[in-house]
């Protein structure tokens, strides 16, 4: 009961904190702040909650005793890590990208391509792709290739669609501009349409970046090396390791952010003109 | 329209590359099961094939190749076969009478349909509602939005097992409800992020407006800020349903393999029936374009009612 | 009636016959039982789901409920419908497996999810490494098909005599080019498919109750499935709901699966227990239990109901 | 700087200051800035950009709290009169809602305010009327032209009976022919209707014809240079803009700029 | 309508037509416009909203075809002129790249025609002093206010050496001091480089403060109504716009306006 208790007034103390908090939201240390607050309050409860109701560790275990396995399981996550984010996951998203880009790209240079394959690809985009994954396991073995091959055809279509659209984003004034230069088709494709896809390109690689992760572990379940996050998710569910899977959760997690957070940098960095970046 | 003929076109030319697939990446089956037969293979043997290259393999044995092109468990069906398939599945049913045959992909389409539509309200609801708190709380903004992206980057089949023996304990045996979770799960984040973009639409001039019109918060809510967002709500709605849809799939993998789509994929696979999992894929595909244009219609209808069709 | 919820291992088959024709034949209604039967699935732990109270009793491998009562989860064997092991390894000959000492350097496909303690022990007995070093096996999560053995991704995959090896027959394989190493024959069994409950449940005596009815009426499912297997194959194609599963196919499993339940009334026979708890224990550096358990078995149902 | 400080003051700025707060340090948009605006009168307000015409405006309406002097709407705060519905505000977009029709545009603030259907109907005749937009009343805005819709978004605001009608560069995004049109109706409606204006413009020749006091303003800070009463009877024809006085006041008025401007 | 023939014609239309193919049917947006410009004009197109002023510079600039009628450029066709890189066009909005810098958006056209480094940064640093923006070459275009980006439009425009300097609307979304400033600073730039300037605005007094001929043009079909030839001398102080032959000028083109006008 008393855990309960605690749970409540933890929740009531953190959400009064950030209010108070977040009067100087232009701060960058309280954007920082209050969201950190909100996840340790959201921990603070799940642990009060887990002890409170006293929910079997097979079950839901306590965030102290995923933090304690997490340390102690250094080793086993770090080789997980590898082989689903930078093996599958990353390796996917790269190639993924790479070629949607260059594929958005020569499209772009047929009006009909265009119109014929952009209406597919938005259509293709929609679509639920995990489910090639045991396919893909078929076609390209247990290893990573095949976690990377999911990867690929999950990024593709939303990379290619932005970029496309982006590509025909320079406004006709900004085209004309070009045109009364004489410019010619690559001129104006570095100096003005690729710049101006820009914030369109980013957009799909920010949609990719949750999409890798998830790709690459659902194809683990499909067959897999005795390693790599999904191999030791599904392994840890039926020993009931769950503490472990929480580990593996919070790796995900992490590295999901990261993967985010580092495109959203880059973004940053690349399109600081737009309206979107300023302020 | 005006894109018909090109659509059409790379369509063609899309079935056309995978026709000429089938044959390289089926070669090696084929060759196995012609020299089971009793057929003369160069070189004999599936273990010593496995270093030759399909090409060549093909051209020394161009004799066998079009066994390829009907194969029982193909690496790569044709698209006939997949035609095929999703017509034994669907139209023979109804013709035998028996639509909603456990055998048939309808009934098993109605089950992922029915658990995405339910993840999708529910992703919806979600979404709106934390929405609604990000626009109007500057805390529910600051502490939100960062965990929102976070939530996306969790692999939800990783919680797929725990949702299912949670929602269990907390008495619910339904075994749609963990996929409906799952599927709202990937669905709310892109309502709320369209949300937040629609219900800050409105521009500062015309909330000063209601403003001095002494208008209260609810007034210039269901006034202002709701009618501006419908056109955001539409466009993510579109992407909501199909991130519900892939929910509601992703869920169906592991957490059941009982019915859906999803678990005639992992049934498919475990009887290494690929056609099984080709023709649920296709059916999902249907299932998924179906749900994006009936939006995409509501969408237009509704916009030309409010006068904002563009 | 009182509610029972069965939890499965694995989805409908005639691996789970004996519950199917209890429940369709009324062998339930018949001890005033109101069964309920769950369908497993690849990402569905029985013993988590009883941990959770989503079900009274469950089908499970008894490596997997030992090593979950390793971990705090009291579980307990209450009956023992399975008599024999039905895993085994199956391997190609043309990749060069003819015996055990064939394995070093190849690739093995092997079941995990709890399913790859059997596996493990094996191994560790063979004292081949499981950890991809030269001198051993490489591992492979093998999915939920033979696939790697077909295509040569694999040596050998793991396969049930009732289920997967059939499979492999099936895609064009024949006996003769294959190896095939039983988990029995090599004394590395472990006991499959029984019944498990929570300890605490077993000492209220309404639930020792409905177990003992549950029981009785399940082995007189499994009885009569053994005597009409067709009749038993055509019930579980009944409640297949994912409309899969073939006639020929289950049938044929409903034999292989009789000769595994036959020799057993129900009742555990400790010394299969006791073989089951050395393999494990063997497990070398990394047995998959660390100390002989105790009360992990009981005769206290099936004592009741048998007699 | 000319102080009136007559009694009939339905607004009344003393000493008015106001500092926005920016990432980039203090901005002083407004400085000192006093003026009282009379039942009836027309104001024009004209300087360069960011001169603090819209602030002040703002100000008036309870937009923005100044963070120094007083300010007085009829005689109480401009909270207050706020809350009393005291101000017809137009923007210089239209800013009518494109999700409504024009007659629904019209009814918003008397929906929010409460008046029964029969009088909104009635109301929203009678000014679509005034701004003859009559007929009009079921087309949506983006089927009207933009000198329409800028008449219909004052139709919303001379729906409800706001004492002061406050427009901020109304007729900025019209071409000067539509423009001199608008200009002549709203000298008319004012006319009729006898409304307090305050009216903020960039375009010297407009503010002439239209004010019967014009506050010339300059920025960083912002500041009121100038305040001239024009001499102009209240009937104006558009070719009274050729005439010497007018042409006169436009250039004490540009004068009165040219000397606050930086140009950029 | 007068036609001037001269042989010095830089522009020659002679019975130019543009009909667009909309979804609504035809719109004739340019009939039967014949126009001689002579090398050095500065030519001000004024007429009101859709009466095809920027349709015919776009034809003058390759960026529209004609559908009847003949227009050539330097006595070849207006693609060879563009080839030939005879033209400066100035958008409406400024159109800077917002990616580039100030400095970087002048060398953009540069860039493309294959100046050398050095000469791109001599004619860079030349026109920014030209348009009096020395020192803010390393800004971006959105840390500069309106006037300010516009003015580097202008430089762009003017970096490398185009015949012909193609104006459309440039000035329209400033307020009217900084365009009465930026008008004295086109005219010095006109009689410095004696460019030949095509021009559009929606101001009267913009068209007749800066031109040696208006163009009046009217919509539906879009035709030339009127083509003046200013009298005012070459030198023209700000003040020449209350000159009595302005006003007269003025007024020729406001009736001349009016008379094509239907106002909303
Ligand atoms: N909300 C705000 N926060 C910070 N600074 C502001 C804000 N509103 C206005 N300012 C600044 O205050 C000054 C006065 O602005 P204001 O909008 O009143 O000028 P204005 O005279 O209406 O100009 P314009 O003719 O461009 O509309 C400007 O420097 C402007 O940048
Ligand atoms: N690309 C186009 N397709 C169809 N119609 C067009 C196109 N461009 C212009 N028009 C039409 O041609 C007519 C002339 O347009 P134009 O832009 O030349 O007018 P304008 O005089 O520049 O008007 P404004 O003052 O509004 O800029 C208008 O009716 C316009 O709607
Ligand atoms: C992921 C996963 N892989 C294999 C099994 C193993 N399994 C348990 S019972 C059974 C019978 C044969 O079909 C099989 C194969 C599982 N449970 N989960
Ligand atoms: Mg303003
Ligand atoms: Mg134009």
């Amino acid at each position: 009961m008393s855990w309960l208790i605690l749970a409540l007034l933890v929740w009531l103390g953190g959400w009064a904190l950030n209010i108070w908090l977040s009067r100087w939201d232009r701060l960058r240390a309280v954007r920082i702040a209050v969201p950190v607050i909100f996840g340790v309050t959201l921990l603070v409860v799940w642990e009060a909650l887990v002890r409170g109701f006293g929910i079997s560790p097979v079950i839901l275990p306590a965030p102290s005793v995923v933090a304690q396995t997490f340390a102690a399981s250094t080793d086993l996550l770090w080789i997980d890590f590898q082989q689903t984010v930078v093996k599958g996951a990353l390796r996917g998203f790269t190639i993924g990208a790479i070629a949607a880009f260059v594929a958005a790209v020569l499209i772009d240079r047929s009006k009909f391509l265009t119109r014929g394959l952009l209406p597919i690809g938005n259509f293709v985009a929609a679509l639920p792709i995990v489910g090639i994954a045991p396919i893909m396991v078929n076609w390209f073995g247990f290893d990573w290739q095949s976690k990377a091959a999911v990867v690929v055809v999950m990024v593709f279509f939303p990379i290619l669609v932005n970029t496309v659209q982006g590509l025909n984003e320079a406004s006709a004034m900004q085209r004309d501009l070009m045109r009364t230069y004489a410019a010619n088709y690559w001129q104006t494709l570095f100096r003005l349409r690729l710049p101006a896809a820009m914030p369109f390109v980013f957009n799909g690689l920010k949609v990719a970046t949750t999409l890798a992760l998830i790709g690459a572990i659902v194809a683990e379940y499909f067959g897999s090396p005795t390693r790599g996050m999904g191999f030791r998710i599904s392994t840890g569910v039926g020993s009931l390791s769950i503490d472990l899977v929480w580990a593996e959760i919070a790796v995900a997690a992490i590295a999901g952010t990261a993967l985010y957070g580092i495109v959203a940098w880059i973004e940053k960095r690349v399109t600081f003109w737009h309206p979107s970046q300023r302020r | 329209m005006r894109s018909a003929a090109p659509v059409l076109t790379v369509l063609a030319v899309i079935v056309g590359i995978w026709y000429l697939a089938v044959a390289p990446m089926n070669v090696r089956v084929a060759l196995d099961q012609a020299e089971r037969a009793g057929e003369a293979v160069v070189p004999e043997g599936s273990v010593p094939r496995r270093a030759v290259s399909v090409w060549r393999l093909m051209r020394d044995n161009s004799e066998f190749v079009h066994l390829g092109y009907a194969l029982e468990r193909p690496r790569l069906p044709t698209p006939q076969q997949v035609g095929q398939e999703l017509w034994k599945t669907t139209g023979e049913m109804v013709q035998k009478g028996r639509p909603f045959s456990k055998r048939g992909l309808i009934y098993h389409g109605w089950i992922t349909l029915q658990s995405t539509l339910w993840g999708f309200a529910l992703g919806t609801l979600v979404g709106i509602l934390g929405a609604v708190a990000i626009v109007y709380s500057r805390t529910a903004q600051l502490s939100l939005m960062p965990w929102a992206i976070i939530s996306q980057t969790i692999p939800i089949v990783a919680l797929a097992p725990m949702i299912i023996v949670l929602s269990s304990q907390a008495g619910i045996e339904e075994r749609g409800v963990p996929k409906a979770i799952i599927s709202a799960y990937l669905c709310f984040f892109p309502v709320l992020v369209g949300m937040v973009k629609g219900l800050r639409a409105p521009q500062p001039a015309q909330l000063d407006l209601l403003r001095t019109y002494n208008a209260t918060g609810l007034q210039s809510f269901l006034r202002l800020r709701l009618p501006a967002s419908v056109p955001y709500l539409f466009t993510s709605l579109k992407v909501g349903i199909a991130a519900a849809l892939v929910g509601t799939i992703v869920g169906e993998l592991p957490t059941g393999a009982i019915s859906g789509l999803g678990a005639r994929i992992l049934i498919g696979d475990q009887f290494g029936a690929p056609l099984a999992i080709w023709s649920a894929l296709f059916a999902a595909a249907v299932l998924a374009g179906a749900l994006v244009t009936l939006l995409d219609l509501i969408q237009r209808i509704t916009l030309k009612r409010m006068g904002m069709a563009t | 009636a009182d509610d029972v919820t069965l939890q499965l291992k694995w989805v409908t088959q005639a691996q789970f016959a004996g519950y199917y024709v209890a429940l369709e034949k009324g062998f339930y209604d018949e001890e005033d039982l109101n069964v309920t039967i769950k369908p497993g699935g690849p990402d569905i732990a029985p013993t988590q789901v009883l941990a959770g109270g989503g079900a009274d009793v469950t089908v499970e491998w008894m490596p997997a409920a030992l090593a979950a009562r390793e971990k705090g989860l009291p579980m307990v064997n209450i009956a023992q419908p399975f008599k024999s092991s039905g895993m085994m390894l199956t391997c190609r000959k043309d990749a060069g497996v003819e015996t055990t000492a064939d394995f070093p350097g190849k690739t093995l496909g092997v079941w995990f999810f709890g399913n790859e303690f059997p596996f493990l022990s094996w191994m560790s007995q063979l004292e081949i490494p499981t950890d991809g070093s030269e001198a051993g096996v490489e591992v492979l999560k093998q999915g939920f098909n033979v696939d790697p053995i077909l295509n040569g991704q694999a040596a050998c995959v793991s396969t049930m005599t009732y289920n997967e090896y059939w499979q492999v027959i099936d895609a064009g394989l024949t006996p003769e080019e294959l190896t095939i190493f039983k988990y029995e024959d090599n004394g590395v069994a472990t006991l499959e498919d029984g019944l498990y409950v929570l300890e605490e449940n077993l000492e209220d005596p309404a639930f020792e109750d409905k177990m003992v009815r549950f029981v009785r009426a399940s082995m007189k499912g499994w009885k009569y499935a053994e005597e009409n297997p067709d009749e038993a194959a055509e019930i579980v194609l009944e409640y297949d709901e994912t409309g899969a599963q073939t006639e020929t196919h289950q049938k044929r499993m409903m034999g292989e699966v009789a000769k595994l339940t036959a020799g057993s009334n129900g009742a555990l026979d400790p010394a299969d227990y006791e073989r089951t708890v050395a393999s494990l224990l063997s497990g070398g550096s990394d047995p998959v239990i660390s100390a002989a358990p105790t009360g992990a078995w009981t005769h206290q149902i099936t004592d009741k109901a048998l007699n | 700087m000319s102080l009136n400080t007559a009694r009939a003051a339905i607004v009344s700025a003393q000493n008015l200051d106001l500092t926005f707060q920016t990432g980039d340090g203090p901005v002083h948009a407004l400085k000192g800035v006093s003026l009282d605006i009379e039942k009836g009168d027309f104001v024009s307000f004209i300087g360069p950009s960011g001169c603090g015409k819209t602030t002040f405006l703002r100000c008036m309406a309870d937009l923005e709290q100044p963070t120094g002097g007083s300010i007085t709407v009829n005689g109480t705060t401009p909270e207050d009169a706020r809350k009393a519905r005291a101000y017809g505000y137009v923007f210089q977009a239209a800013g009518l809602y494109p999700w409504r029709t024009i007659g629904r545009n019209i009814s918003l603030p008397l929906e929010i305010m409460g008046y029964s259907k029969a009088d909104q109907a009635q109301r929203v005749a009678r000014t679509l009327e005034l701004v003859e937009l009559s007929g009009f009343e079921n087309k949506f805005p983006w089927q009207l032209s933009g000198g329409m819709q800028q008449r219909a978004s004052i139709a919303r605001a001379l729906a409800f009976d706001a004492d002061i009608l406050l427009m901020d560069e109304p007729f900025g995004a019209l071409d000067e022919i539509v423009r001199d049109h608008l200009n002549e109706q709203l000298l008319q409606l004012w006319a009729r209707t006898e409304k307090t204006i305050a009216f903020v413009t960039h375009s010297i020749p407009e503010a002439v014809y239209l004010s019967t006091k014009i506050v010339v303003m300059s920025p960083r800070p912002g500041r009121i240079t100038d305040v001239i009463d024009s001499p102009l009877p209240k009937e104006r024809p558009l070719d009274i803009r050729e005439s010497p006085e007018f042409l006169q006041i436009a250039n004490r008025v540009r004068d009165g700029l040219r000397a606050g401007h930086a140009y950029d």
